[in-house]
């Protein structure tokens, strides 16, 4: 028996591998640097660390159409274009996250305990959440990539723990946000036993694990349908409880609710960029020949996903709850571009997710500065009048909203429009109908919520806007001129995606 | 060229009654006199332009003149383009005419309003736009003119309108207009859908071409226009509501010019009519109703103006029953408007000067016996009523006799109704006119002591005194050698005597007619002079006698036919608009916020029903895959 | 069985023996595992199934995960399970009845639904092949082949992989260790805080885990199991002096209505 | 005994753990059944393993159990967490976030 | 372009200072002024008898999608763009402290009010489907805010029914430009292009379907009945000037894009819906004006009064003869003045009184007779009075109409009498009668406001007697446009010179 020493390409991975060693030098920082110093060298650390992968990305695309690490991932455009993503959406989150106001001094203590007031008051901080962080980067750099099933596995679960723990780390609220954690963990540990048990058919199905056996096996099948489809199904689900499509959707809420906002928007942003690229990959190479097989139930999904998004959120009274909703929609709206199946499809998700992404960070970037004394203040009702008091910040705000609401403009239109001609060409009208109709569902609450910020009265309890701080606002800055600019000016980013938006098996 | 000072004509009140408008207080002082000048001067120029006609010969009398090309769309060529003709000429020298008189005696009339300066400047922008109503050459001028006389008269029914029926009143006739008008932008339509032009002489070449049944559709179209400015049935009742308005007005617009601009377009349109035997017969028919119904309203009206009003409506139902006989018609409706034109001014003048001695009071039960207080009025407004009512030699028998006989021999027993109803008419005219007399001049006297009749100042009773003698000419004038058919003889087709026999010589008619009125006469002394007259009017009077008080119904019909259902409709369809289609888009956002607070309720909280959720979802996908792979 | 067409090929007959003994037993004991009230118990079932599986996973020539089924799943992953029972308590016992309207239906009807459907499915299925049999790819033993394909084929989500395990190291961490902002009290200065805190009563400490006594004065007697007290319980001394109280007060009914009054 | 029989085995065992899911309280034992689930999961990995004749199955349900030991860490220090504030293992009890 | 001035005007603003209200209004005048000036001065350049797009601009802008840059005009869009250009400076001198009650700085409102001039100009000029699309919905939020920051009573209430409803028929609208663009991929190459989209092939029933994809939109913005409720809503929570642009210009976009889009893209789905469309259009003639005589509120009023005068536009649009066409445009132009000219007046009114209800009014032509005339004469403009401009545009359309749709021009020339009532009602209420309590003190007004209306009202009048500059050009756009539809006019019976 002779041992092939595996050949890695480690060039091509090398932005995991920074991201894995940020966050290994960050477990190490908590060792052995002083407390004091702590924070300032772990954002250094998670900074550099993300701007170097980000680097490495750009440097290594057109390096792309290889596989590598013995064919466990595959570097192509779309998957660089993810990664992309990902980074940006990380680097305009870290910055957010960095604002430590929004986690707890000490998890450990219980909730309300003297012990938390101390810590709190001693002005400890959680630096741990860098290194968390990164690894949950990492975990969503191989998402999108992965090319067997096993590395897919190991990615949902890389990028899942962190942001199960970090979903737990509020400072306010934190009963709520042990609650989310617990839920989000549940939830996500059993839709990961569905997403095992549907590897484990198509494993079945083709005998192999990797994407071009199952590609293989399914263009040359033997035998009939039925284990293929049902492994399609429960790793279908799988990845749409990732993405919170109705109705695999019923974590998103309470955890959005519940986590620290910065988490909330990384996650929200993020995960959504790994787990549709993960999708688009997995149907539109894999399973594009069973396409008559899932496409229907996917349309279902799809319609169902942006009614119910769009009508729930309507009578929302907490704002994060509302973005919760407000990103179950744009997940059936991204749905429509997996349906849609064709070049057009594949980069009007890219750009889609991207877009959507970034104005994400910005509007819950907005959300942690609304506070009153005991902190965030996520009530909707007593956002009322915001934007007398602080204009420009509730004019951001709802910029953003107007960019989830799709209005021409913003970077949300551009998408919008892409993604939809991008289904109607490959004949899924329905679809574009239902889903230009609960955009006028959607544009109902984000309006709404406008309204409530412009138009009406404050109430008496006094909710004030912090001032931002240096990073938060550079969150905020950067994603909003990202959003502008897709908007007016989106060619650079689609002369961009285009010519690398070619899978390859 | 003489025919570029056509536009003078219309120019000079127009740009008066502008600057009257544009400067503000600080044209009281002169306004009126501008006002008075502007309305001389376009008289003096009609007349010099009446003389150049004069001399041309017959044919070549009528001229026009091209302004601009106004409305230019494919086919649809309108221009901006005047045309005097031996009819409009006659309106001219009226309008001007008798305008220009009413200005004189409104200003004094009107010294101690303060907005006399308003007031000139409305008289010359009705001159002005009357002027283009019977200058312009197409349907589309003559519209221009015909909704400006009927601004015009509505600011000048509500000049008082502070006081809200008379506002009332304005808006009433200008709706009613409306309705009229519509026939009129109608008739354009269909003329230009048919004909494709819509000038008078474009129409009149291409008439003989049109089938009957379009030419009837304009003909009837038209008879609703004229109808709504004319006051006839059924769209009198604005007349007399539209006393409101200041006496000038009154004797200007709503007896003298505007509202028998009705004739003058069924005159103008004498070539549609001609070949449209059915429009006629509702021609008749409209002017014969009229005659009778302004008659009989005006025997129970004790408010002078409305009385004379009501006269007014009647005689212009004589007229557009002429009007509609045909060509041998024509010439006697233009006279009679023409005679009319000077008595019913001069009358209302009278009236005016009468109110204005009498406090305006316009009630004749409180007046009596006024002869004596007010010989020149007396004079004047007595020969207008001789004139009226048709005695010999005063203007109102030559026009009148000559409908009376014309209607008479329209041939069978359409001749003869015509020619009773004419008849009657006289007898009825007669009869109102006379009570009107007695009631105001003879008689004891019936006012309270803090009335001071007096006569008019002169600038006042000189125009009703020149009009005076126009009711006493005209007539005369008129018919000398037919010079008024003659005249008119170009513009509305030729003459053709003898096509009908005669049902009765001439002179029997005249002798019926005078007998008749005699008899109406008569029966006025009798009732009136025998007995004594309340100050107020006697309640317990016959029923036929409250329903001709009231209008024979006209405004309870109107209230009944158009007003309330119209309200009614109104206010359904706000509630239909609020409940219905308003509700129905609110109903659909309630029913999306409905849905999503329903929907809402899935998400208890518990961790254990989302993952319920999720394995009910698989399941559901489970059963999907084992019905497609059944 | 009801003859499906997902055939597979035979397999030897001990192993049908053992399936057909064992298979029950684990169904049994899953379904066990959700009718019992103590979670311990359903820990031991659930190792039972574990155990169970592990077996089976030898019968199908995967040796090397039979025995890591049984040393790490079983043996250290269900130990963690038992330690965190303990903590929580052990005798902690879950009322079974459904307390969310509904829910039992809809979780018996979708479960029923699915795993019906599930079954039928898998009966209807074909691969369009027969069993293969690991002979030929555990030919150089089933551990060997193990390593081989872990470090040549997947040996990076086997690197990855480590990630996962620092970052449950640090979660642990970060929800369970505290960060002293204080200096820990010790027992020594905790003594000597409770006698200076001027109350004897404090001084005496609070009765151990498992004792039923409600309160620990010395002056307090105990009570016998009919509720009377216990003679022998309270020094002689402090019963002649007539500092003794009384324990009626202190009898459970009327400690209820005490703390319910509270 | 057909090898099939694993598979319908698994099967049943993933649809009791699904339910052991929704039906118990007490956080701990929902999340052993998620582990019931994991197992089947690898049942069926190593019986579809042992039928298509290579040791791909058996390589990811050796990956699976190191997954779940670190799902089991992660997911145990959060219900101790939960615990600690709550005094309660009950899921239903964590029920502050919901419409 | 001229488009871009206001949009400097705009960031000049915005660098003001925040006190500095009396410059901002100065500045936001001065640009609207500009910008106006330089409009006249393209249309002078403009050749007349060209009915090929002018002054076209064509600049790459997503080159991925095919979208460009495009802009251009024809005689029509010429004309729409004059009016807005016109009536932006009027509305600000006219609402010169309109914007003071709101709930931002007049800075604010100013800014909005440029941008939504930019885009005004931008909606009538773009010759490629997407770039009207992006500012045809675009256009919406400065409105939103103008509506919503600086109205009246419910205001945000309307603002948001406004915009939903709006976003409503833009989605729709979105759903065919979505299913063009496919098209045109599917043709030899996606392109937005609107020359090329006319030219793409389709089944007549996709046609009919992305037919009524634009209709509903632009028949929600112009608003056709049924479409309608947003605006009384809107027109009435609105301030004045806003109204003014809304009603005047804004929803002059929904019957240009009919003419533009409608007909340009779908000539055989047209022809299909035109009896629905005229049925539709006759329903709102009437149903607005007998609407109208039933409100109580002056704003409202006018609202509806304008949704009368849209079905007007609308039947012309397809009735498809010249004369209605062009008087179709005519009456587009006419009605920005004239509702230009109401809302004005009609606003200094209610912010004299304070209230809107016309019962609170009365006598006000004894107390202000200035205004009283103004209000006067612009009710006459909205009645189209033979002489005022609107006139000629009414009965060109009513003219044309009747060749092709005689039973519909007479119901809606009935709508004529309506005018009557539904003017001279509020005209009685409000300012004849005894000057009731409250308006006795009312003053008259100023020389500013003076300026401000004059212009509009001597449009009126001018454009009334010589409408023939416009017609001019108009014509050939609109004889192009029924043309290309293969329409000529109907041939009168009877051959008459």
């Amino acid at each position: 028996m002779i041992f092939n020493s595996p050949a890695l390409s480690y060039s091509l991975l090398a932005p995991i591998l920074i991201i894995l060693a940020g966050a290994l030098i960050g477990v190490l920082i908590e060792a052995f640097v002083g407390k004091a110093r702590r924070p300032v060298v772990q954002l250094s650390v998670a900074l550099g660390s993300l701007v170097l992968a980000l680097v490495q990305v750009i440097r290594i695309r057109n390096l792309s159409s290889t596989t590598a690490a013995m064919g466990s991932v595959v570097i192509d455009g779309p998957g660089l274009l993810f990664q992309c993503a990902i980074l940006i959406v990380a680097v305009i989150s870290i910055f957010l996250i960095a604002d430590q106001d929004n986690f707890t001094s000490s998890a450990a203590a219980l909730p309300g305990s003297d012990e938390e007031r101390q810590a709190t008051q001693s002005g400890t901080v959680l630096t741990e959440i860098y290194p968390l962080t990164l690894f949950a980067v990492a975990g969503m750099l191989l998402f999108p990539i992965a090319s067997d099933l096993i590395t897919l596995f190991v990615a949902l679960e890389v990028l899942s723990l962190p942001l199960y723990l970090m979903a737990g780390l509020s400072r306010h609220r934190r009963l709520a946000s042990q609650e989310a954690a617990l839920k989000y963990f549940l939830l996500g540990a059993f839709s990961s036993a569905f997403f095992l048990f549907g590897a484990a058919y198509l494993y079945g199905y083709a005998g192999t694990v990797s994407f071009a056996g199952i590609h293989a096996a399914l263009v040359g099948g033997t035998g009939n349908d039925v284990i293929l489809l049902l492994g399609i199904a429960f790793v279908a689900i799988g990845l749409l409880f990732k993405v919170g499509a109705v109705p695999f959707h019923a974590w998103s809420p309470d955890v959005y609710q519940g986590a620290p906002t910065p988490i909330t928007g990384f996650m929200a942003a993020a995960t959504k960029v790994a787990a549709f690229g993960a999708m688009l990959r997995l149907f539109y190479t894999v399973l594009a020949e069973a396409q008559w097989q899932w496409r229907p139930f996917f349309m279902v999904i799809a319609i169902i996903t942006m009614i119910f998004g769009s009508l729930v959120a309507i009578s929302q009274r907490d704002v994060k709850r509302m973005l919760a909703y407000s990103s179950i929609a744009h997940a059936g709206f991204l749905l429509t571009g997996v349906i849609a199946l064709n070049k057009a499809g594949l980069e009007a998700s890219i750009y889609y997710l991207f877009a959507y992404g970034v104005a994400t960070v910005g509007a819950f970037g907005i959300v942690t500065l609304v506070r009153d004394s005991s902190g965030e203040v996520s009530d909707l009702n007593r956002w009322a009048g915001l934007g007398k008091r602080s204009p420009w910040v509730a004019s951001a705000f709802a910029f953003f909203l107007l960019a989830f609401a799709g209005i021409p403009l913003t970077s949300g239109f551009i998408g919008k429009f892409a993604i939809f001609s991008a289904a109607y060409e490959s004949g899924a009208t329905a679809v574009v109908i239902v889903g230009v109709l609960s955009s006028v569902i959607a544009a109902f609450f984000y309006i709404r919520v406008i309204v409530l910020m412009f138009f009406t009265d404050a109430t008496e309890d006094g909710t004030s806007v912090v001032i931002p701080s240096i990073l938060t606002r550079l969150t905020i800055l950067i994603s909003l001129v990202i959003t502008v600019a897709l908007g007016v000016f989106p060619s650079p980013l689609l002369d961009f995606i285009k010519p690398l938006a070619i899978f390859i098996r | 060229m003489t025919s570029n000072l056509i536009v003078y004509l219309i120019a000079i009140p127009l740009l008066s009654s502008a600057v009257l408008l544009l400067s503000g207080r600080k044209a009281n002082k002169w306004g009126h006199l501008l006002g008075t000048l502007a309305s001389a001067s376009s008289f003096g120029v009609g007349a010099y332009l009446f003389t150049q006609m004069l001399a041309q010969p017959t044919e070549e009398r009528a001229m026009t003149q091209k302004l601009f090309s106004w409305i230019n769309v494919g086919s649809f060529n309108v221009d901006a383009s005047l045309l005097l003709d031996q009819l409009s000429i006659c309106f001219v020298l009226l309008i001007t005419g008798v305008g220009t008189l009413i200005h004189i005696y409104s200003i004094s009339y009107m010294s101690h309003d303060l907005d006399r300066r308003r007031f000139f400047a409305y008289l010359n922008l009705f001159i002005a736009a009357m002027l283009l109503l019977v200058l312009g050459d197409s349907y589309l001028n003559l519209y221009v003119g015909w909704e400006g006389v009927g601004l015009a008269s509505y600011l000048l029914i509500g000049f008082w309108n502070q006081k809200p029926t008379y506002a009332t009143a304005a808006k009433k006739a200008f709706v009613m207009n409306r309705v009229g008008d519509l026939g009129l932008s109608l008739a354009i339509m269909i003329a230009f859908a048919s004909m494709g032009t819509v000038s008078f002489a474009g129409i009149e070449e291409a008439a003989p071409k049109a089938s009957t049944t379009t030419l009837t559709a304009i003909g009837i179209m038209l008879l609703i226009a004229a109808a709504g400015k004319s006051a006839q049935f059924p769209l009198q009742a604005w007349l007399g509501d539209a006393m409101a308005g200041p006496t000038p007005v009154s004797a200007l617009i709503h007896a003298a010019t505007m509202v028998t601009a009705g004739v003058y377009l069924i005159t103008r349109s004498n070539f549609i009519f001609d070949a449209a035997p059915t429009a006629q017969l509702l021609v008749v028919i409209v002017g014969a109703i009229t005659l009778l119904f302004g008659a009989i309203v005006g025997t129970a009206k004790d408010d002078i103006k409305k009385a004379l009003a009501a006269s007014t409506m009647s005689q212009i139902g004589y007229m557009i029953l002429a009007a509609g006989l045909g060509p041998v018609g024509y010439a006697f409706a233009i006279m009679h408007l023409l005679t009319h034109g000077f008595f019913k001014a001069g009358m209302f003048l009278g009236a005016g000067s009468v109110m204005h001695g009498m406090n305006d009071e316009v009630n004749m039960r409180k007046y009596g016996a006024l002869r004596k207080f007010m010989p020149i009025t007396f004079i004047t407004f007595g020969l207008g009523y001789l004139a009226i009512i048709g005695v010999p030699p005063f203007a109102g028998f030559y026009s009148k006799d000559m409908i009376i006989e014309t209607a008479l021999n329209a041939g069978g027993i359409k001749g003869i109704l015509l020619g009773s109803a004419a008849l009657f008419g006289a007898g009825l005219t007669a009869f109102y006119m006379t009570r009107v007399m007695i009631l105001t001049f003879t008689g004891t006297k019936r006012w309270d002591d803090e009335a001071h009749p007096h006569e008019s100042p002169i600038l006042m009773w000189l125009p009703m005194a020149i009009l005076a003698i126009g009711s006493v000419l005209s007539g005369f004038l008129f018919t000398r050698g037919d010079a008024l058919v003659h005249w008119l003889e170009p513009v509305v087709a030729p003459h053709e005597h003898g096509e009908h026999s005669e049902l009765l010589p001439p002179i029997v008619v005249s002798g019926l007619a005078l007998t008749i009125v005699l008899i109406g006469i008569s029966i006025a002394v009798m009732m009136y002079v025998r007995r004594p007259v309340a100050d107020v009017a006697p309640e317990n009077v016959s029923a036929l006698t409250k329903i001709v008080r009231q209008d024979l119904l006209q405004d309870v019909a109107n209230e009944a036919i158009f007003m309330r259902p119209g309200q009614a409709l109104t206010k359904s369809l706000v509630t239909i608009d609020e409940k219905v289609i308003d509700g129905a888009v609110h109903g659909v956002g309630a029913m999306a916020i409905g849905s999503g607070s329903e929907l809402r309720k899935t998400q208890t909280g518990y961790v254990r029903s989302y993952s319920a959720l999720i394995l009910v979802g698989a399941a559901a996908i489970v059963l999907g895959i084992w019905v497609i792979t059944q | 069985m009801i003859n499906y067409a997902l055939d597979l090929g035979q397999t030897a007959k001990p192993e049908a023996v053992l399936f057909y003994i064992l298979a029950p037993l684990a169904v049994a004991a899953a379904i066990g595992m959700l009718t019992v009230k103590k979670a311990v118990h359903s820990a031991i079932l659930l190792a039972w199934v574990m155990v169970t599986l592990a077996i089976f996973y030898i019968a199908q020539d995967a040796a090397f995960l039979g025995i890591v089924q049984i040393v790490v799943y079983t043996g250290a992953v269900m130990m963690l399970f038992l330690f965190i029972l303990m903590l929580v308590g052990v005798d902690s016992s879950e009322s079974l009845t459904e307390t969310i309207k509904g829910l039992r239906w809809i979780a018996i009807t979708a479960s029923v639904g699915f795993g019906g459907l599930l079954i039928s499915l898998l009966g209807r299925a074909t691969l369009g092949r027969s069993t293969a049999g690991l002979a030929d790819a555990n030919s150089n033993g089933n551990v060997e082949g193990l390593a081989q394909l872990i470090f040549s084929d997947y040996v990076w989500p086997f690197e990855v992989i480590s990630a996962l395990l620092i970052t449950a190291a640090v979660g642990a961490m970060v929800l369970a260790h505290h960060e002293r902002t204080v200096k820990r009290v010790t027992q020594r200065e905790q003594s000597q805080a409770r006698f200076r805190s001027g109350s004897l009563a404090a001084a005496a400490g609070l009765p151990g885990p498992g004792v039923f006594a409600l309160h620990n004065a010395v002056d307090v007697p105990a009570l016998l199991p009919d509720g009377s007290p216990a003679p022998s319980s309270i020094s002689a001394t402090l019963k002649a002096r007539g500092d003794m109280l009384d324990s009626a007060q202190y009898q459970l009914d009327n400690n209820d209505n005490a703390a319910e009054d509270k | 005994m057909n090898s099939a029989n694993y598979l319908y085995l698994s099967a049943l065992l993933f649809t009791i753990g699904a339910v052991g899911v929704v039906i118990r309280r007490n956080a701990i034992v929902v999340f052993m059944c998620v582990e019931l689930m994991l197992n089947a999961a690898n049942l069926s990995f190593v019986t579809f393993s042992r039928i298509n004749g290579n040791l791909d199955g058996q390589i990811v349900a050796f990956f699976t159990m190191v997954v779940a030991a670190c799902e089991v860490v992660v997911g145990l220090a959060i219900i101790v967490t939960i615990y600690r504030s709550r005094r309660s293992a009950s899921v239903d009890d964590a029920n502050l976030l919901k419409r | 372009m001229t488009a871009l001035l206001p949009l400097i005007g705009a960031i000049l603003l915005a660098t003001l200072p925040k006190g500095a209200e009396l410059r901002a209004k100065q500045l936001a005048f001065g640009a609207t002024l500009v910008t106006a000036a330089s409009a006249i001065a393209m249309a002078v350049q403009f050749q007349r008898d060209n009915t090929d797009l002018q002054f076209v601009e064509v600049r790459s802008w997503i080159p991925s999608f095919g979208i460009n840059y495009a802009v251009g005009i024809d005689g029509i869009a010429l004309v729409l763009i004059l009016m807005s250009v016109i009536l932006a400076p009027i509305v600000i001198l006219a609402g010169w402290n309109e914007a003071q009650g709101g709930r931002w700085s007049v800075k604010t409102f100013y800014i909005l009010i440029l941008v939504l001039e930019t885009m005004m100009i931008g909606v009538f000029s773009a010759t490629d489907v997407f770039l009207f699309y992006v500012i045809f919905e675009a256009m919406l939020v400065p409105v939103y805010f103008l509506i919503g920051g600086y109205g009246t009573g419910e205001r945000s209430a309307a603002a948001v029914k406004f915009l939903l409803y709006s976003l409503f028929g833009g989605l729709l609208m979105l759903a065919s430009i979505i299913a063009l663009y496919v098209m045109s991929g599917d043709q030899g190459g996606h392109t937005f292009d609107l020359a090329k989209l006319a030219n793409l092939e389709m089944s007549s029933t996709t046609q009919n379907f992305l037919f009524l994809g634009f209709f509903i939109a632009f028949a929600i913005k112009a608003p056709l009945w049924p479409f309608h409720t947003w605006l009384p809503d809107a027109a009435q929570s609105a301030t004045p000037g806003t109204s003014v642009l809304l009603l005047g210009v804004l929803d002059k976009v929904g019957t240009f894009g009919m003419i533009r889009y409608c007909l340009t893209l779908f000539p055989e789905a047209s022809k299909t819906f035109t009896p629905v469309i005229i049925v539709l259009a006759v329903i709102s003639i009437i149903y607005g004006a007998i609407l109208a005589i039933g409100q109580k509120d002056l704003k409202r009023l006018i609202a509806f009064t304008s949704i009368s005068h849209f079905g007007f536009i609308t039947m012309g649009i397809f009735a498809m003869t010249s004369q209605s066409q062009s008087g179709a445009t005519l009456y587009m132009f006419n009605h920005g003045f004239s509702t230009a000219a109401l809302f004005i007046v009609g606003g200094w009114m209610i912010a004299r009184r304070g209230s809107s209800t016309i019962a609170d009014f009365g006598g006000l032509q004894r107390v202000t007779p200035v205004m009283a005339w103004c209000f006067f004469l612009a009710g006459m403009s909205s009645l189209a009075l033979p002489g005022l401009s609107s006139f000629v545009s009414e009965f060109l359309v009513l003219v044309g109409t009747y060749t092709r749709y005689p039973v519909a021009a007479i119901i809606a020339t009935v709508g004529i009498i309506l005018a009557a009532l539904y003017i001279l009602i509020p005209v009685q209420r409000a300012l004849h009668g005894p000057t009731t309590p409250g308006n006795e003190n009312l003053a008259d007004l100023n020389l500013r406001e003076k300026f401000a209306i004059a212009p509009v009202l001597a449009a009126i009048i001018a454009l009334g007697f010589y409408p023939a500059p416009l017609l001019n050009v108009i014509n050939p756009a609109a004889v192009h446009v029924n043309s290309q539809l293969g329409f000529t006019d109907p041939v009168p019976t009877v051959e008459g010179k």
